[in-house]
């Protein structure tokens, strides 16, 4: 589709000038590991569980590295010594560890080729479990083939036991894809928490426990219903890379995963979130699960109108940043959303000018796209007009996962009757409209054309910006969001390391070279 | 076991109510809205929005926790207990049960000027792929419109000798409905005609608990067809000539 | 604009047939009179008030003439004879009349040009009135000029105080055109009710005093708001003509007037009807007032899918009615709906290319736009969307008098919340969406295009079968909204009176033959 | 004069409802539905929707006729008396009855990370067209941004000599705001400053009976802006130095 006679030319150098970007950071990421990459290698191995003090094994592991030890050389070799010495396999290696005060660095150091033998077998194990997971979604997605555009909402009780309720009457009501929201300041802990949870603020723990639970009730309702019932959860955050691997293994079908979301949303820091990132998004890719990008936040501290092209940049950097973590387009669920006031002249104009512009520029990307959230008020009727009018465009612009606006979107999470109205709201939309993208044209040199194009030869001008002062200065001028973050603060600098030239991650490598398919 | 209403958590008896108060926005109204909501009984009642529409009126949206449960175990409702059959199985009902034609006279009664619903219920098409009573073998139908005034329905009824009479009610705007269906019954009382005839009254917002305080044999609302209409009023015709039902 | 594609000489060609349909039905017109027709001719004159038993006096005279003497010759002979055996003023006669047991034939019948010499100030007066009023809303909507689509809601407490209340409100949130509907069955009375009213079902009666002081509460609010409020009310009935003298007098900017409705819808017989309509039309356009037709009522009990046709080929019979009655394009105000079912695949691109279609072939003409009404089920949110997904109609084809839909549609008659929402509702729409009618295109011959020239098509075969069969004919076949109605079946028949050669009607031929400007 | 909610005509108590009932959809839920509205006090409650939204669990949308009204003359609510002045306003009361920078110190607390809220008030660029504190002359403004510690908050607080302390709070699920308000009141009044701060909250779901309630000296909800809160901070400060005001 051409609706928008966009100047293709501008859209291969915006992709040039955001490969140099991704470039630049790239072989600053190259350089360093992170607590939580080396706590997802264990994750890989298989170690799991907490000690009496709910502290996750991983973390105990990791941390006795930090504190006595030298993490630069990454986490396996200790294990793999650790293993040598006492002769023990990993699990009992583990049983002994929790109960004994010795510590991981208490073991002589051998070297990487025998390093590598040793822990090959639990390896293998972590990888094939991803590549059997990615097998059977394979499988029921052939059985239940998806939608072109699927319905996405969120649950967020808090308590997984009712969010499997809701989850399954959302599934049954007309819903493929279900997000189970975080709690608040989930993404703030630098561990990942463990078992079953009913207790969260404004959403629910993501605990590999949880995972698997919703996992079952969804797998149930696909069976039922006829439908495959994507699964997702938040990687972005302190933890990217274990809640990819927890994902990876309990087979969620999408993450949320920003190269820059943490920056930007959590105050992370980027030296932090850009190397972690990185490898989440290798688990992502080996795993098939689907990324979700984090551009619709923009717009919710942002002028929508004024800076839509920061959206548009962005994903271009985030495009770059996932395939150097080779994920294909077809896993590269960029995020925008639908946040002009309403208020604004011809403001639906330009949400289409903008929704179809993404939609062209990605054509093969499942793009995800957010309702309206910022301008609706408690006037639940105004607001389900709003989200009627965003489900409009979604149809009009063909757009891939949909996530649901609810009409209490100022007051409280939904409660069952909103996702219901929500789901219901949607499928007439995609019902009376179905044929509509194909249908639509739009004026030459009108308002929508003129609009798109301007988005995107703004887009060009702060990629070309962000590439002269590399995308660190760019966050430290508040380039996205308008919000500063500076190169050393943030939370989770003291998790960042530079690899020695001895560091071993045996997980890396199979993450990098391992051929996939699916 | 006692029930509450539902918004995410058991029990947390969440409801969403939205009301107009006469009274000019602002901190006052929104303090009025919330003692109401209170004085409803829930507890904790938020007032999420508040907004004028019009001098001195304020129109509210409000969340709020109620206190109240119900049982449903204690619940009777009066429905109509005779199954509905297909129009195939009602055909040979009557074929075999009653051996003649039942004739079904219709009309959307008083001033009432609606008469999709008893055209759904009688004629030929029928309504949402359900084939109206017409089209039925053995069923002979007289749709006299709407606007029909309750003596000229009668006398048709009487015309024709009908055994079930339908009668279709929609305005119900200060219980406008309510009068006519009364009058109607009234009337067949008079006429001694009322034993024998089935009485049957349909529309929007009849139910069939209405229909039997107002002394008629059965009410249908909005879902309901004519093989619904029809099963029953055969049913009921082969109960009143004590004929045995399978 | 020309997005659909259509075939121009089809559609000239279905106004030649429309034309000569109507040429049949209106030398059927000419010959006859009805009891309404000649209780105008007094009203026009001034008499109006009611007796001791709220008989309006027209009522009483006219019924003298039908009872004793020959209305085949016009009550206004009748009239003039009175007037000049008693010497009396018009004013006088009437006081006396009323109180003395005398009726109208009591009087030696004079000659025609004698008739017309008494008649004529009274007459003037009536005629004066017309063209004060007619000014008047001129020099108003000079003042406070109109919008290309103006909001139109209605009222309907029962109570004309309520009402007020109502309307004023509405006014202010918005709105640009109240109507003040009818009380169930006032159609059907073969008069019209006298005085200021508080009581009535669905409805309000439509009283001359009615109409007044609505009028006076929205002259009101237009002063406050700088924006001209139209006032409606419903003519077709059994007193077409008398009410379209009460709009005249008290400055009435549009009514409702169909030249079938009342046969269809309401069981009036069609030789009275017919004639009514050509005679009450003639009154609107003489007063500036814009008629609106009732294609949309078609709708709700035929299917929108299968039925669309019927609805343009009566309104293009309703235009020639109209023309004959001396209406300007720019009071035709056809009437059509959104009635499709919402489940129905595609049904909003019916409704899209049903619209655009009714705006092509109507350029100039004030279309009404009615909201969906039939597929609106009890659960508010669904109908507040679909009432989005209809101003989204709306605005996209640029319709000129927009009914707003209710979401109580399938509940109650509006109450002051609903009202107000489906203003901000619709204005929202506007507002957003403000430039997409001279945007949008569609695409060549497809879902659109197609479904519209099909439209024109089946309304031009129906247009020649109509043709062949006479429009009689085509009614008691059923032709429009499935219903059928026999020539002399219906209410009202016993008041229509073939004319007399020595008919005479001073009203008339003002109507016919004086000039009029805006 | 006592009010009652307003359908189409005065006193009519028109109400609109709508809930979830864990249980199936059907006649007996609607019954179930009927009787909670009853339960609530409506009269003559009309359930004009329910449709099952999964299993076990019926949405309804029902309208009735409260009984209950309201006297709104007896109704008094805590507002903030001051009046709000213009920027320029605020910026000559500084100059001429204070004589000095007035400090500012924000932030969005505990774990709540939205800063749109307090960003509205503090930063330059203010919010809806009203330009926000930092712009003010003769203000000095800290915005900590989000998930800022109240321990945290309250060291800077010290450090930068703070006049009035500003507090967002937007997330309320189960009550987690006034958790974390309550403690940022206790830990102040255990470091003995208290008194010596003008302590301000705001947020979507903050009102200033709120925040009165809560030991705040004032709370702002949506619709209050830069000026609203400088108002009310100048001149809460003039009167606790008993300085005059005009
Ligand atoms: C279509 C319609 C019209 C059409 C009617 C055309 C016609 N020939 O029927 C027209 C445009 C003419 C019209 C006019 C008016 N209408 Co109207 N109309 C409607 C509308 C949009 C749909 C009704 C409908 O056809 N439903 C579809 C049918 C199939 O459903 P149903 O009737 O419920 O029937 C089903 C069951 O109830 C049952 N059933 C029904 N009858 C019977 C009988 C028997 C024996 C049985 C067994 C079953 C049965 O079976 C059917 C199939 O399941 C409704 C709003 C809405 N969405 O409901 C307003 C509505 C009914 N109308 C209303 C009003 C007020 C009027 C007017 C009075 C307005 C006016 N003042 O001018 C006039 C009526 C004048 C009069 N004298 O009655 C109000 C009634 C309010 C109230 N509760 O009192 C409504 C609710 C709209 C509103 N919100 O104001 N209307
Ligand atoms: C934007 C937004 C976000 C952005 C925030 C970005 C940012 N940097 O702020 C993002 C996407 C990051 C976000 C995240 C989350 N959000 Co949020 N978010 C919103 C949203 C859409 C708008 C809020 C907003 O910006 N409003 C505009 C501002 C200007 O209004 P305001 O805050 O009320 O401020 C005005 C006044 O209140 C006052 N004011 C505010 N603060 C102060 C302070 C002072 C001192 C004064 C004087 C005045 C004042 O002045 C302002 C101007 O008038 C709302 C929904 C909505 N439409 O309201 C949900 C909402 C607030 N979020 C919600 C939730 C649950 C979350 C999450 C917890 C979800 C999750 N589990 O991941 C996370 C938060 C994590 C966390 N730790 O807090 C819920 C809160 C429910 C509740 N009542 O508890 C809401 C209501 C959405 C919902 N229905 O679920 N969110
Ligand atoms: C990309 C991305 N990651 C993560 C999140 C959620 O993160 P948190 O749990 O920190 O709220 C979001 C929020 O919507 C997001 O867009
Ligand atoms: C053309 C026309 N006239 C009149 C009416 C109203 O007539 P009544 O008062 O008979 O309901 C309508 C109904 O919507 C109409 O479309």
């Amino acid at each position: 589709m051409n609706k928008l006679n966009l100047n293709n030319s501008k859209i291969v150098e915006c992709r040039q000038m955001a490969a140099s970007i991704a470039d630049n950071v790239q072989s600053f990421i190259n350089k360093h590991t992170t607590v939580t990459i080396e706590r997802s290698v264990l994750r890989m191995m298989g170690i799991d569980g907490i000690d009496a003090f709910e502290v996750p094994i991983c973390n105990l592991m990791v941390d006795d590295v930090v504190k006595s030890g030298d993490l630069s050389l990454g986490i396996s070799i200790y294990l793999a010594s650790a293993l040598k010495s006492t002769g023990l396999t990993l699990d009992d290696f583990v049983k002994e560890y929790v109960n004994s005060s010795k510590t991981l660095i208490h073991y002589p150091l051998i070297n990487q080729s025998e390093a590598d033998v040793i822990l090959k077998p639990y390896v293998d194990n972590g990888i094939n479990r991803m590549i059997e997971t990615r097998k059977r979604r394979h499988e029921l997605q052939s059985k239940y083939p998806g939608k072109n555009t699927e319905i996405y909402v969120i649950v967020a009780t808090g308590n997984i036991h009712e969010d499997i309720i809701q989850a399954t009457a959302a599934a049954k009501a007309g819903a493929d894809i279900i997000a189970v929201i975080r709690t608040t300041g989930q993404s703030l802990l630098d561990y990942v928490p463990y078992g079953i949870t009913t207790e969260g603020f404004g959403g629910t723990y993501a605990t590999q426990a949880n995972f698997r639970i919703m996992r079952e009730a969804l797998d149930k309702v696909s069976s039922e219903e006829n439908r495959y019932i994507k699964l997702v959860n938040y990687a972005s955050g302190l933890c990217m890379p274990e809640i990819a691997i927890m994902g990876a293994f309990e087979r969620l079908d999408i993450l949320l995963n920003d190269s820059m979301y943490g920056i930007i949303f959590r105050d992370i820091n980027m030296q932090r979130t850009f190397v972690d990132q990185y490898f989440s998004r290798l688990i992502n890719a080996y795993a098939g699960i689907i990324i979700n990008t984090g551009e619709d936040n923009y717009l919710t501290t942002s002028d929508a109108v004024e800076q839509a092209h920061t959206v548009l940049a962005s994903q271009f950097i985030n495009e770059q940043f996932a395939s150097k973590a080779r994920l294909s387009k077809r896993l590269m669920g960029l995020g925008h959303a639908f946040e002009i006031d309403p208020n604004i002249e011809n403001g639906f104009l330009y949400e289409l000018a903008q929704a179809e512009l993404t939609r062209e520029i990605f054509p093969d990307s499942p793009l995800k796209y957010m309702p309206p959230t910022k301008h609706i008020s408690g006037n639940i009727f105004r607001a389900y007009q709003q989200n009627t009018l965003f489900n409009v465009v979604t149809t009009m612009t063909n757009q891939s996962i949909h996530l649901l606006g609810m009409m209490t979107e100022a007051i409280h999470t939904p409660f069952m009757q909103d996702r219901f109205l929500a789901i219901q709201n949607a499928l007439m939309v995609q019902k009376t409209m179905k044929s509509i993208y194909e249908e639509m044209r739009f004026k030459d040199n009108g308002i929508i054309q003129l609009r798109a194009q301007r988005v995107l030869d703004d887009a060009h001008e702060l990629l070309n910006k962000i590439l002269k002062q590399t995308l660190f200065k760019a966050l430290e001028e508040g380039v996205f969001a308008d919000i500063k973050r500076s190169f050393n603060g943030g939370k989770g600098l003291e998790g960042v390391f530079i690899k020695n030239s001895n560091y071993f991650n045996p997980v890396l490598i199979r993450l990098q070279e391992d051929e996939y398919v699916d | 076991m006692l029930i509450k209403p539902y918004g995410d958590t058991l029990n947390d008896g969440k409801v969403q109510l939205s009301f107009t108060l006469p009274i000019n926005y602002g901190p006052i109204a929104t303090e009025a809205a919330k003692e109401l909501a209170k004085k409803m009984g829930l507890n904790d009642p938020s007032i999420v929005h508040s907004e004028s529409i019009g001098n001195e009126y304020t129109f509210f949206v409000v969340y709020g926790s109620t206190p109240h449960s119900i049982e449903p175990n204690s619940i009777t409702v009066k429905t109509i207990d005779s199954p509905t059959y297909s129009k195939e199985e009602i055909e040979t009902m009557i074929e075999e049960k009653i051996g003649r034609n039942i004739i079904f006279v219709g009309a959307s009664t008083g001033t009432d000027a609606h008469t999709v619903g008893i055209d759904a219920i009688m004629n030929m098409k029928g309504y949402a792929g359900h084939y109206g009573l017409e089209r039925y073998k053995h069923i002979q139908t007289y749709n006299m419109g709407s606007q029909v005034q309750n003596e000229e329905f009668i006398r048709k009824a009487k015309e024709v000798k009908a055994d079930v009479l339908l009668v279709s009610q929609t305005v119900t705007q200060k219980d406008i409905h309510l009068k006519n269906l009364i009058e109607l019954v009234e009337l067949l009382e008079a006429e001694g005609m009322r034993e024998k005839v089935i009485l049957i009254v349909g529309g929007a917002r009849i139910t069939h608990e209405l229909a039997k305080e107002l002394g008629y044999d059965a009410g249908f609302g909005p879902g309901k067809f004519a093989e619904d209409v029809a099963s029953f009023s055969v049913h009921e015709l082969i109960r009143r000539n004590r004929l045995a039902i399978e």
